[in-house]
């Protein structure tokens, strides 16, 4: 696995419904993903406040993944919605920051796509990392 | 007018002449500019493929990235160069490092920008049945013609691009267009041998000889290729397969282009259907055509 | 200062095998709160529960954190042991070390066992700001909604009837049945299908705790566990209930131009019909889109001789709102559509049909009178082959799973055949042959040595029409030969798909399904007929393919938790809900407007003596605890209980920090 | 039939050369037989495709290798159009015959890879195939001169169809730059297959 032995710390929020329980099903599948992140877990996207991720790069995170039902299939019919409509909002804002795009990063994991979410979480680590060594 | 890459492969400046001539004949007719590619080299044929990843790729390279300088969308109207073309297309931009090695050895880039496609699509889709109709003289009545695709123009789906893998219409739609009757049969993508043409004989006589009665068995006049491979099997190999399986055939086989130049008014000798080891003219002759 | 307990579980060597436990014990001991660590081999089981509970009274704990599994697995566990503690449930934190860390990571134990300890001091953190919240219940209304009328919506209303609750079965069709009444006889009893299930659909019509709604739809869904408000579209019969099923409207129709769907298309139906002969409720429906009358307002021969005046053109689609404390979803399946194996001919051969098809051939009261011929001529077949995995166990056409019951009804169909016509032979092309069940392995054999019927092992390449034959192309891969079959007919064994609504019908519920559309159970082995949503219930084919009997004990399985819930007179509810701080409440309106719930309402309150504000509140049996509100909140005066603002800007401190070096080992995450 | 299962045939060499060389995953066959099923020349291999699918799997080059299967591979490709685990089966023959070619393992045949030379030599020297030179060459090389001379080769050259002069590129520049670009893919696949500066 593309572990990075460097300091690269990644921080996860993952909604109880879908990714949470995709992440589960990564596990129950043994498919196996770098061991950077750390998993935060939210009851929905919805409920992400801008503040968490600012507070998680404030605190030294080099990347931050939130992670959340595929619109539509939303345990709270419309948390997800909220969420997409914050996100880019959100991401051109911290770009402004100095926040590469590299380091913010959102996805839609379903409950079954337990080696969809190691996919994520590869792709996430490895932009991340691009951004650490390439600047 | 609109401008095609070309690249007409060893086999139409040699085997195949009466292709090319039909196909620039007939381009000519439909007002498509067919600008041959300068200085084009084999594209490697089966040979390549089955000798070495590189110089499959890099030999028809050469000729995508002039296609791209150009951007034109290139063509062959041979089914083995056309699938060449676009399988090391699609190899390159599969396999980056492939990609790389090709750009080092040819020491030319390539964006993997190149469009190509086999000269039936150019002509029946980019230029349009409709538009063929148009420019027809005569209606080819009464003639049964089997569509023989081959290996090479249908497969794999992800290179042909055609409309269906296991039972393409493309060319059978030409032929109702051309007034003739397409031949429903079931040999229509099977295999006739090509690359063993001269090495395993044997196996070719045996694929093309049942292509052949199947095409037979279900009524065909002639049969129409897209290949000059599968035309030679089908074609100059017919006497000895008849004569192993004690039939008589007598199945003209002609490219599509020459059939497509018998209903925009060519004669016989205009389209070089002398050249072909069976002779269409009594067929034609007695159908009315020539 | 917070009294905390770690636990730390091995999982058998689920965990301890990968990372190393004692060591995360020992690195808990170092986090500031923490007054005990232990590690044990299995947490969940009786003895180390109990490990937990001496450890809260030994070291005087007020909160814990369990470092195991994911919460979704055993969060209910702990809470009950923190209850048997005496301490409140909502003090409990689980960090998940298996599904997130020992079975993601087991490739670096070293990195494994140090993302153990982070994610435990993360569990540590947030249980710190844990608060005690008390139990909040619900009512529950006790009238189950049951969605499909197949054996599997049979059988549960059924049993959930039987246990003296109310039940409505809606159904799409017009008639409940479902697949099973499509099929002639069953494996491996070769029991008459129609013999066994008719009776079942006579009891669902005559029980007078189940309300039948057939040609009707679920299209809305609001509500939870206990209270679910459902819309339900009526779609309109033309037929009004003084029908007494005569039939004579059917025979007299002269519109014969649609293909019956029970039929599988092989026969025409009338514009108004019934699916079949023993449909229950027996009361035929129009079929708008094809009824000359509804096309060209000319023709209602049916209204003529209709002997009770039932015929009503002018009825509309009705919506009906319902409430319901649970739902049994069985939707079922469809088959999979072989138009897309052009080397079986695009679905444009004729003599190549599909497996249901060939049941309705078989059929005596099927369009042939049970009579098998090619549908092409009309003449009877001599040599039939059949195809295994069609659209099963085959990635190039996105299907990569198996379907479970094609091996087996292949091998029916076979013998059956065979029963009614002894001259036939029939060749079976299959993979590996998959009979796992009561007598099934049996019954292929008898399919092969008592049956005569040719077991070929591959898969056929191609199959193409030579004059009136079908040639079939395939491969014996056990001799390595190449096999040539001259057939007058070939039955594709079609592979099971959920129905093509079942996604639509899931983003009502909220429910997860798997990339097919299949429903997600709450647990593949130990919850297998939940969901993830409380309350709703799945069985049969809509989750994974199965046969009669598995559907129809998941049918029963899901009756038992349906009784189980309607037993309770009041339900416990989850109190991780929302809460407005009024002191910081600007009334700005944001929450009451993105609540999904409206669980938000605004109010005029005194927050502080002769301070009267326009504030927030919300209404605690409503809100779901989603956060939208918490998340959109400018003044941060909403929170979410159990993940409150301070339990994740915790949680993210944490995960920011480095490991504290105290572990004897630099740490390198 | 016996073959003594050595690990070390399945876990790396030959089959792991086979997977680098052809990025399929061999693995992946379930031996199905829709290869065989559908392959126009199955019926003249010693072992069908999907049984050397199978002798991938578990190793055995020798008996592969010495067999005809890959050389009687007309690259129809009807092997992967059709296969339900989405394998190139005839890129993996291809490879077969890309490692037998290049020296890795033993070649079977005394046809093909005679052809291939020729053909790849004429397209270095020309930029194109010389038809007649060719032939010849091939019927000498297979010691089969007068190989389809009659009637078919006499035919051809009386209806013009092959001709005695080779066509060449004419730009000597680019004649030098084709016969560079040969030498350097030689090189280049030597690296490839012999895991050289991989």
């Amino acid at each position: 696995m593309a572990n990075d032995k460097k300091k690269l710390n990644v921080v996860g929020f993952l909604c109880n419904w879908c990714s949470y329980a995709g992440a589960d099903m990564t596990g129950l599948g043994r498919n196996l993903y770098p061991s950077n992140i750390k998993i935060i877990r939210i009851p929905c996207t919805g409920r992400m406040d801008p503040m968490m991720i600012i507070e998680a790069f404030h605190n030294g995170a080099d990347g931050v993944l939130v992670s959340g039902c595929h619109p539509g299939d939303c345990h709270y019919s419309e948390g997800n919605f909220y969420w997409r409509r914050r996100y880019p909002h959100l991401k051109s804002l911290l770009e402004h920051f100095g926040i590469d795009k590299r380091r913010f990063h959102a996805s839609w994991v379903s409950a079954s796509e337990g080696k969809k979410f190691a996919e994520v979480v590869k792709k996430v680590v490895a932009e991340v990392k691009d951004w650490q060594e390439n600047g | 007018m609109f401008k095609v890459a070309y690249f007409p492969g060893c086999s139409l400046s040699s085997t195949a002449k009466e292709y090319d001539v039909a196909t620039r004949l007939v381009c000519e007719d439909l007002e498509i500019d067919l600008v041959e590619i300068p200085e084009w080299i084999c594209c490697g044929a089966t040979t390549a493929h089955i000798t070495s990843e590189l110089t499959a790729s890099a030999l028809p390279a050469k000729s995508l990235i002039w296609a791209e300088k150009h951007n034109m969308t290139i063509t062959s109207p041979c089914s083995a160069c056309f699938s060449r073309l676009k399988m090391a297309h699609i190899n390159m931009e599969k396999d980056a490092e492939l990609k790389k090695e090709v750009e080092e050895v040819t020491g030319e880039k390539y964006n993997g920008k190149a469009e190509v496609l086999h000269l039936t699509r150019v002509m029946l889709e980019k230029y349009g049945i409709e538009k063929i109709k148009e420019k027809l003289k005569k209606q080819l009545k009464g003639l049964k013609i089997a569509s023989y695709y081959g290996c090479l123009m249908t497969r794999p789906p992800e290179v042909s691009e055609n409309d269906r893998v296991e039972n393409p219409m493309i060319m059978d739609n030409l032929a109702r267009a051309l007034g003739a009757e397409p031949v429903k049969w079931a040999y229509k993508t099977e295999c006739c041998g090509a690359a063993f043409s001269l090495t395993k004989t044997e196996i070719v006589r045996k694929l093309t000889g049942e292509i052949l009665k199947d095409a037979k068995a279900c009524g065909a006049d002639l049969v129409m290729v897209a290949c000059p491979l599968c035309h030679s099997n089908l074609d100059a190999r017919q006497p000895e397969i008849s004569k192993l399986l004690k039939t008589n055939f007598n199945l003209p086989v002609l490219y599509f282009t020459q059939v497509m130049g018998l209903a925009m008014g060519y004669d016989y000798m205009d389209l070089m259907l002398n050249k072909h080891f069976i002779d269409p003219k009594p067929l034609l002759k007695a159908k009315g055509i020539i | 200062m917070a009294r905390i307990g770690v636990f730390v579980c091995h999982c058998g060597t689920n965990i301890a095998g990968v990372v190393d436990v004692a060591r995360v014990a020992k690195y808990a001991e170092s986090l500031p709160g923490v007054r005990a660590s232990i590690d044990y081999k299995y947490m969940c089981s009786d003895p180390g529960q109990n490990t937990v509970i001496e450890a809260i009274k030994k070291y005087n704990l007020d909160r814990i954190v369990v470092s195991a599994c994911s919460p979704r697995m055993h969060e209910g566990t702990f809470r009950k042991t923190m209850e048997r503690a005496g301490l409140n449930p909502y003090l409990m934190e689980m960090a998940n070390i298996r599904e997130h860390v020992s079975w993601v990571h087991s490739d670096d134990k070293e990195l494994a066992t140090q993302k153990a300890m982070k994610v435990m001091e993360m569990a540590v953190a947030k249980v710190r700001r844990s608060e005690a919240l008390s139990k909040m219940y619900a009512s529950i209304e006790k009238r189950a909604l049951v969605i499909g009328g197949g054996i599997a919506g049979i059988q549960a209303a059924i049993d959930i009837a039987a246990a003296g609750y109310k039940v409505v079965l809606v159904e799409k069709e017009p008639s409940i049945g479902g697949r099973m009444a499509q099929l002639d006889k069953t494996f491996p009893t070769l029991d008459c299908s129609a013999c066994i299930l008719t009776p079942k659909m006579v009891a669902v019509a005559q029980d007078p705790n189940i309300t039948l709604m057939t040609y009707a739809e679920v299209v809305e869904v609001c509500g939870y566990v206990g209270q679910f408000d459902v819309k339900i579209k009526q779609k309109a019969k033309s037929v009004n209930s003084k029908c007494i099923g005569c039939g004579v409207c059917i025979t007299k129709c002269p519109n014969k131009k649609s293909l019956s769907e029970f039929n599988e298309k092989l026969a025409p139906r009338k514009a108004i019909y019934t699916p079949f002969p023993q449909a229950v409720p027996n009361v035929p429906v129009i079929d708008r889109e094809n009824c000359t009358f509804f096309k060209t307002g000319k023709c209602k021969i049916c209204e003529k001789v209709c002997p009770t005046g039932a015929i009503e053109y002018s009825q509309q689609d009705e919506i009906i709102k319902e409430k319901f404390g649970a739902v049994v979803v069985a939707t079922g399946f469809n088959i999979y559509d072989h138009s897309n194996y052009g080397e079986y001919g695009y679905g444009e051969i004729k003599d190549v049909i599909t497996s249901l098809q060939f049941e309705r051939l078989l059929n005596s009261s099927g369009p042939t009178d049970g009579h098998v011929v090619r549908p092409s001529d009309h003449k009877e077949v001599k040599n039939v082959v059949f195809i295994q995995c069609v659209g099963s166990r085959d990635e190039a056409k996105h299907r990569p799973y198996c379907s479970r019951v094609c091996c087996m009804y292949t091998a029916k169909q076979a013998m059956l055949l065979k029963d009614h016509y002894p001259e036939t032979q029939s060749y079976v092309f299959y993979i590996d042959i998959r009979s796992a069940g009561k007598n099934y392995e049996e019954f292929v054999q008898r399919a092969q040595n008592d049956y005569g019927v040719v077991y070929l092992r591959g898969r056929v390449s191609k199959i193409f029409e030579r004059g009136e034959k079908l040639i079939v192309k395939g491969a014996d891969t056990l001799s390595g030969a190449q096999v040539e079959v001259e057939a007058d007919m070939v039955v594709l064994a079609n592979g099971l798909e959920p129905r093509s609504h079942a996604k639509e019908l899931a983003q009502l519920f909220h429910m997860s399904y798997d990339q097919y559309g299949f429903y997600n159970e709450l647990h593949p082995k130990l919850a297998p007929v939940e969901t993830a949503i409380s309350g709703v219930y799945v069985a049969g084919c809509c989750i994974s393919p199965k046969d009669i009997p598995d559907t129809v004990a998941q049918a029963s399985a899901t009756a038992a938790k349906v009784c189980a819930l309607f037993a309770k007179e009041k339900m416990e509810v989850e109190p991780l809900i929302a809460a407005v701080n009024p002191l910081t409440c600007s009334g700005c309106e944001t929450c009451y407007n993105v609540c999904p719930y409206s669980a938000i309402e605004m109010e005029d309150k005194e927050v502080k003596r002769g301070d009267v504000r326009h504030v927030a509140k919300v209404i605690e049996s409503v809100c779901k605890g989603c956060g939208a509100c918490v998340g959109s909140c400018y003044c941060k005066a909403v929170d979410l209980k159990g993940f409150s603002d301070r339990q994740v800007m915790n949680q993210i401190e944490a995960a920011t920090q480095e490991l504290s070096t105290k572990d004897k080992l630099q740490s390198t995450i | 039939m016996k073959y003594e299962l050595q690990l070390k045939n399945i876990k790396e060499g030959f089959r792991k050369d086979v997977e680098r060389l052809s990025k399929q995953k061999i693995s992946n066959c379930y031996q199905c037989g829709k290869c065989s099923a559908g392959c126009p020349v199955a019926y003249a291999m010693e072992y069908p495709p999907s049984m050397a699918m199978r002798m991938i799997q578990l190793g055995m080059h020798d008996r592969l290798m010495s067999a005809n299967t890959s050389w009687f591979c007309v690259s129809c490709e009807t092997c992967t159009t059709r296969c339900p685990r989405e394998i190139d089966i005839a890129k993996v023959m291809d490879t077969l015959k890309i490692m037998a070619q290049a020296g890795k393992y033993k070649v079977s045949d005394n046809e093909v890879p005679i052809f291939d030379w020729i053909f790849l030599k004429s397209i270095e020297l020309t930029g194109k195939i010389y038809e007649i030179g060719m032939i010849g060459a091939y019927n000498m090389l297979s010691l089969n001169p007068f190989k389809d001379v009659f009637p078919m080769g006499v035919k051809m050259i009386l209806k013009g169809k092959i001709s005695f002069i080779p066509h060449l590129i004419y730009n000597p520049l680019e004649m030098i730059k084709n016969i560079m670009m040969f030498r350097k893919i030689r090189k280049k696949d030597r690296e490839r297959i012999y895991e050289k500066n991989v």
